[in-house]
């Protein structure tokens, strides 16, 4: 199992990449899967994230076969 | 009460006409519909926008607006209510949103319908990107929907 | 900017689509679009209503009307606005009212269809009376437009 | 010259006329219209007035060839 990683928008661009899947190696927490793909760095505040579809904080905890989701604040409407 | 998302551009008011067609039992016992169409503008921030993309994230978007909808509706019990969004290109004057909500109590018709729309605005997973004369750009967040000292 | 009375059963939708299209030149710059349609309810303090017939003062209910929609656009800039309100005799589910606002702001054109509608009720002089199943009778008040606690 | 007096709805009913005129002999005031008509009763409090299309109050000046206008609380919308 792996836990699948899901970038949108901006930030989908930045990344140079719309998904990912991660060994759920040492990946307690949304805070510890944006170090894995981000070299380390917090999570920025102005970054926000959801869970399996539901919105999260960065001390959500993620386990094996879920879906962790980053992206820039939303501007639909 | 029908959530849809919309890959094409569609007419808000013949979507309200066909919705309504199909609820019809409910024609005389509602009173109050308050409604609102949001469609995309020729301009912003002072420049011209050729074009827009919309950006979704499939599921999450879906269940946010569901989310947002059976919130509204605990607080302003409304009778019925419909939201179509559009997703993909859309052009100056586009339909992006139309939330309607029938109800028997105007006031409750307007504030459902407008913290539906406030809750969209903040919570479903949607991004716009312009397309302006020279290059893109995408929208970085939205502004506030109340009128300041009013 | 139209103010209209009318006598004989009308069709909000198509209203509004013949309104806009006569506008269009506006389609590109509003951006919202908050509308309120009235219709007559079935049945009205527990006893089920046959049809309603709306008194107006001709002259004095355009002015009133036209009154409220200056004043809201002193406080909510608006760029347009669409109000017809029916008099004569009503049948259980025809329209009653229909107030469209457009502006770029969507809380400009939510708060200006509200507070058109909330003064139209308070202040334009209309009087409904209701053909119940027997006799007849006037409304005697028009009830709050906000929920309290809300 | 005289004073046009209108009644609607409900008061219109009750008055059994929907207007009149009368000769604007000692009427200074909408509250004296209303006196006219109604054998010298006060203007009750849930009953509106308008002269010349605009809202008015009891007190409100009235003049020749004015049109002075009572009815019940609107319920239009």
């Amino acid at each position: 199992m792996t836990i699948r990683v899901r970038y949108f928008a901006s930030l989908r661009e930045r990344m140079g990449r719309a998904d990912e899947e991660l060994v759920p190696e040492n990946l307690a927490s949304v805070a510890d899967v944006w170090k894995a793909v981000c070299e380390g760095q917090p999570l920025p505040e102005n970054i926000l994230c959801a869970v399996n579809m539901e919105y999260a904080h960065a001390d959500t905890a993620v386990k094996d076969g879920d879906e962790v989701a980053f992206f820039p604040p939303v501007t639909g409407g | 009460m029908r959530i849809e998302l919309r890959a094409t551009a569609f007419d808000p008011l013949a979507e309200l006409a066909g919705y309504q067609a199909e609820t019809a039992v409910l024609a005389g016992s509602f009173g109050a519909t308050a409604l609102f169409i949001g469609t995309m503008r020729d301009s912003n921030e002072g420049q011209s926008v050729r074009k827009m993309t919309l950006e979704h994230y499939p599921g999450m978007t879906e269940r946010q607006l569901q989310n947002i909808v059976e919130e509204s509706r605990k607080h302003w019990p409304f009778d019925d209510v419909l939201v179509i969004h559009r997703v993909g290109e859309l052009l100056p004057a586009d339909p992006i949103v139309l939330i309607a909500v029938w109800s028997s109590h105007r006031g409750i018709a307007f504030d459902a319908c407008r913290h539906i729309l406030e809750a969209l605005k903040h919570r479903a997973p949607f991004w716009k990107k312009e397309a302006l004369e020279h290059g893109e750009r995408w929208v970085e967040t939205n502004t506030s929907g109340y009128v300041s000292g009013s």
